[in-house]
């Protein structure tokens, strides 16, 4: 049993280390491949494309704020 | 048999009392570490007030109803259960009372439940750490969710401009596995009584990866859950002590001086294909890690797809904070006197600072094995932050990068390895799950 | 057979829809309170609105399963369930339908299952409502979370700053006794008929805080729950109204008008010990009020310890809102016709309303009691806010001081007492828990 | 008997990686869509990752334990089934394996249970997806929730300003209804075999309403569940570009020049009382749609009422997100290769398009038909909206107003019996659940 | 059986078609009945009150007063 | 059994709030205790820090600004 154990330990070790290096091999030539493919062909048109959702709408009420600055500013400068 | 209960509970009584006393204790120190030394308060804070909660004599806060049962010690419902579990024989009190415990526990499941449902007519109901525990931690939910919002908060930049740094994430993993061997040692040696499913989930420890390990206890070795997930938070904490020593004594001045080329530039396609690309690999190699990678992975790709930040938001903030409540306090009912004050802590504790010692120092050694067939060098400090405990052993890296050259910025550099040790460490508790399960199913 | 069950379905079906259409105005009621009069309208809009839908006539959104096959009045599916629960010799067709549905109630857990698996098997499945109730309020669950998140949303500051105020919050916890009193009293005198599970229930109505009230009672009278909660939130609204008329008549302008001195500078450090010391103390001496205290304990140690911030702002905001939701819902399912429309009901509005006046006194007349004792004078009106209602109490304390006196601002004197009271209640209620299970286990 | 087992493993083996790789394919596609092409990505991001999760070889994510355990075929944990199911006398193994996963399926509740103790005993459990498809779509929750934020989401004031909208609202669910009598008539003519149960669920996909199509489907034909909302998601994006031929067809210029005059000033009062009246009408003449159009309208009202605005944000953010993870995952677990690669998800989508279509053509024609009797005419591109589609279907008709007149802006418009289409679509559903009912308990 | 289908999808059609004109006949009656009385009845004080929601609204106010104070800011450099 | 429930009642009462006071009376000891060994032994080194939690930090933002915005006015009414 206790032979059975170390047995045991070892074999969890050897297959262990053994598929965490074969698996991170595979996803290091999968990566190399996929980003030599995306370069290659898929390249980026524009740079990266601005922020969706809330954080657009919090920008569009930002501008209104500073679209009335403006306005305030222009009424002023008329007087 | 009322007398024989009764001796029982005046025995048991204070030994119990000791037992939980030490445990808030314990609850305080992990408070006082968590707060006043800023060591993984996210979850030492829960884990260690809920480890004060189970140890509330009389609260049974962290039993089930049928445990409560027990607990309670009424002759007639102790002896329905007997009779249910067929451990009506025994003679001595105390016997009774932890033989009924340990029949309960091995009982099938059918007789589980009918325990259970005497227990409720009894009168008894689930503690509410109990209740948490079974949602959060023994559904596997909670890990999981958190290990997506990791993956929303994760980015593979630096990974991806330099993926041979996934090698010192690999590297970093033999920590898990000595520490396996170092439990299964202790066993044969005679000095500790693990299980090869506890050696396995000990050694996770070495993940340095909070999730993963309280994942993977979970499921192969839940008593020991608490111990597990209280040492791989405390020694993540301690990161910047454990690692600098081992850093220094494996590399020379020279090489802990080596600046390295600026990373690429990564573009939003890559990152948006890396998970998807992960993903496919899990799915044709490993299925043991698809829920912690595929969790990960989809955390990963609802942040970089860029269509669906308000889930993405979400999982990096409301969902993974409540779930964090909940999980810290679900690991905390496992700080029960009973299941803590065991000398297998001490094993957990002493072979877990081991597996950190002994992956920090696979990484760095990888990183120098990696320099003799590279053209580009690699500083080799950053190896060590191939153990994951993201960000802390990325900085590490970098403080040391700087001490020996002021111009040396190694954080970006190191945060490769560092999400790599990540990814390595999911993949170490897929395999161990299945090939523990086989040992033992 | 058939006929029988035909006949009860007409002669029941216009009795429930009476009791459900009164039951929609009371819910309609309760929305306008919320809405036009801004009565508590965080609890009293779900509380409300889901008292609607609970009486929806044929939706059974508040039955479980086997509930709801007994509605439906399958004779076949009826005959099954009797046959289960040793009901099938009854004779009249109305006895025959709630003599099962009080067989089904005081089922064994085991016959339940089956009753569950007799309904599920016929295609009747658990009403929406009766699931948000199982997982919110009959695991004891959401009550809890609330109660973190009001810890997490408590300023122990001015208590701190002078202890003495704990005093008034217990003070005014007579208010709960005296009107357990009054409940059994009235079943003595065979007006009502409340058992002491029932008393205590009704009783915790004078701790004016709204998850207590809803833990205890669905711990000690679940069927009672819709009628308490509502009465708890309602008259916590109406502090404005209830308290003054009481506050005036036993304190003289002099009083009223007393000053009192500034409350000291309290450091952040005795803000994180103090609800470790509460915990510790609850641990010591009073486990029953482990769950409740426990987690408000949490909650204001997360809010003070200020190194888990985003803790606890979700537990302030995204969970406790959620949970609010689906508390409030679920307290609205018990407002089904049949539980909320009996006599009992108007016992416990009519107690409710007594608890709040004995509480307000007992805490002012324990402030010119302290007087009485101390040199720095407490002006007594401060004491009315020892019965919680966190803040409209301290508002009201605040309001009646700056009539008397221009210069008087008592808020933030007042709210140490409010808070104590949250303590106060919280312990009456882990008190009466155990003394209740005791009496009836 | 193992021989037997080998054999079904290696044949079965190879055609399920088969189906399985074709639906990580289909899954890569649905990603792709919702990422590149914009296609309703809240849901199909995480729908088609969950599809590709469902279909990991061997990693079992959503199978039940009792459904593992038959997947695993470990011949002694078979037999033990078999015999539990009264299965046990089939011969091939091919047979035996399928036999025993219908009788499981068709097995009574208890017998359900009693599988799933065997599998527990065996060392099986749930998986991931399986959870969560327990918990978010099986307790019919998660659609629900979805649904209460969609009513805080709603502004009814278009709806409110012109409440003749209702009708196209209704005549757009033509569609649903024609839909099943395509599907009725395709089993008829013995092209596929569909039950009047899965008809019912394949109609609701012409409501153009997710979380209604969930709930439905969920309800009446689980096993299509994965194809229904599929099929529903990607036709609401290809909206913009089913409806415009469609609207052109039906029209002339002229009618689509048709300015509308403008939108009355709406109250208040109105939008707070508009829900409570719908509800109202619910609880009198549909109690069958009461849990969607309830919970709908809780959402609104906490959204008008301006009370309870914390609990509203919540509604509308942090819940509505967290509920729409879950359930995006757990649709994507009836991806399952099995369930989905079937002749009858072909005619699902081929139904599900000309329930799109038929809508349209009825909402248009409705609005036509109302022309003949108003005075103030109604441009009949608005007519379209009312399949739901909330907001693509308003914004198409707008596009189109747009180019038949560009001063004429018909968004706030079509806005009216958009919402209506979601009212329509849930009395739809409502009616359907209680008649299949009753045509098949 | 395969009629019974037919008849019980043509069932369906028509009761569901039916009811759902039905039911919102009904609200199309029972909002305008509403209407009318509110407006009649129970008419707004004061004008809509403002969109709900603290913190957008919280953060336009930020930004407005950030706002005021950068204009007040520059008109004193200007004078 | 009516006498018994009035017992129980009188049991609860006495017990519940004789609990209650003795439970506050011994947080009101453990608390000045605490306080003072606090005070003594491990005093603040800096004053109390700011309140914790977003809200509260976005408003003491708000009353800054608005208060750089009062200053500015006044100075520009002093001119
Ligand atoms: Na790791
Ligand atoms: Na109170
Ligand atoms: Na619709």
């Amino acid at each position: 049993m206790q032979e059975t154990l170390l047995q045991q330990g070892l074999d969890i070790t050897l297959f262990g280390m053994g598929i965490v290096f074969t698996f991170l091999l595979l996803l290091v030539i999968g990566t190399g491949i996929m980003s030599r493919i995306i370069t290659r062909y898929f390249p980026e048109a524009e740079p990266a494309a601005p922020a969706v959702g809330g954080q657009a709408a919090g920008d569009a009420h930002l501008r209104a704020v500073i679209q009335a600055a403006i306005e305030q500013h222009r009424k002023n400068k008329r007087r | 048999m009322e007398n024989l209960i009764n001796l029982w509970q005046s025995s048991g009584a204070y030994q119990m009392a000791a037992g939980q006393f030490v445990m808030i204790v314990v609850g305080l120190l992990l408070l006082f570490l968590a707060i006043n030394k800023k060591f993984e308060p996210l979850l030492l804070v829960p884990i260690g007030f809920g480890g004060i909660l189970a140890n509330i004599p009389g609260a049974d806060l962290s039993l089930s109803a049928a445990e409560a049962a027990l607990a309670g010690g009424d002759p007639r419902v102790l002896l329905q259960m007997a009779q249910l579990l067929g451990a009506e024989q025994l003679e001595s009190a105390y016997a009774f009372e932890s033989a009924l415990k340990e029949a309960l526990g091995n009982a099938p499941a059918a007789l589980q439940l009918r325990a259970e449902q005497v227990a409720l007519d009894a009168g008894y109901s689930n503690g509410m750490l109990y209740n948490f525990y079974s949602v959060a931690i023994a559904s596997g939910a909670a890990p999981l969710v958190i290990f997506m919002g990791v993956g929303a908060m994760t980015d593979f930049g630096p990974l991806l401009g330099n993926p041979r740094t996934l090698f010192l994430g690999a590297a970093a993993q033999f920590g898990i596995f000595a520490t396996v061997l170092g439990a299964v040692g202790l066993s044969v040696a005679g000095i500790m009584d693990f299980s090869i499913a506890d050696a396995a989930a000990i050694g996770i420890i070495g993940g340095a990866d909070g999730p993963t390990a309280i994942y993977v206890s979970s499921l192969l070795a839940p008593d020991l859950l608490g111990a597990i997930a209280v040492a791989a938070y405390s020694y993540m904490a301690l990161v910047p002590l454990i690692q600098p020593p081992i850093m220094r004594a494996l590399t020379t001045p020279e090489e802990r001086k080596i600046e390295m080329v600026q990373l690429r530039h990564v573009s939003k396609r890559e990152k948006i294909t890396f998970p998807l690309l992960l993903l496919i690999l899990v799915a044709l190699f490993l299925p043991d890690a698809a829920p912690l990678l595929g969790m990960f992975c989809f955390g990963n790709l609802m942040r970089e797809c860029g269509v669906v930040s308000r889930l993405s938001d979400t999982a990096q903030n409301a969902l993974i904070n409540i779930t964090t409540i909940f999980l810290g306090l679900s690991v905390g009912s496992k700080l029960a006197a009973d299941k803590f004050l065991d000398p297998k802590t001490l094993g957990i504790l002493a072979l877990g600072i081991v597996a950190f010692a002994i992956g920090t120092a696979a990484g760095v050694l990888m990183a120098k094995l990696l320099n003799l067939v590279s053209k580009h060098k690699i500083n080799p400090l950053i190896g060590s932050a191939g153990v994951s405990a993201v960000p802390m052993a990325a900085r590490v890296s970098n403080k040391l990068g700087l001490e020996a050259n002021p111009h040396n910025f190694l954080l970006m550099h190191a945060m490769g390895p560092n999400v790599a040790g990540v990814i390595g460490s999911a993949v170490a508790a897929g395999v161990m799950i299945t090939m523990v399960r086989a040992m033992t199913g």
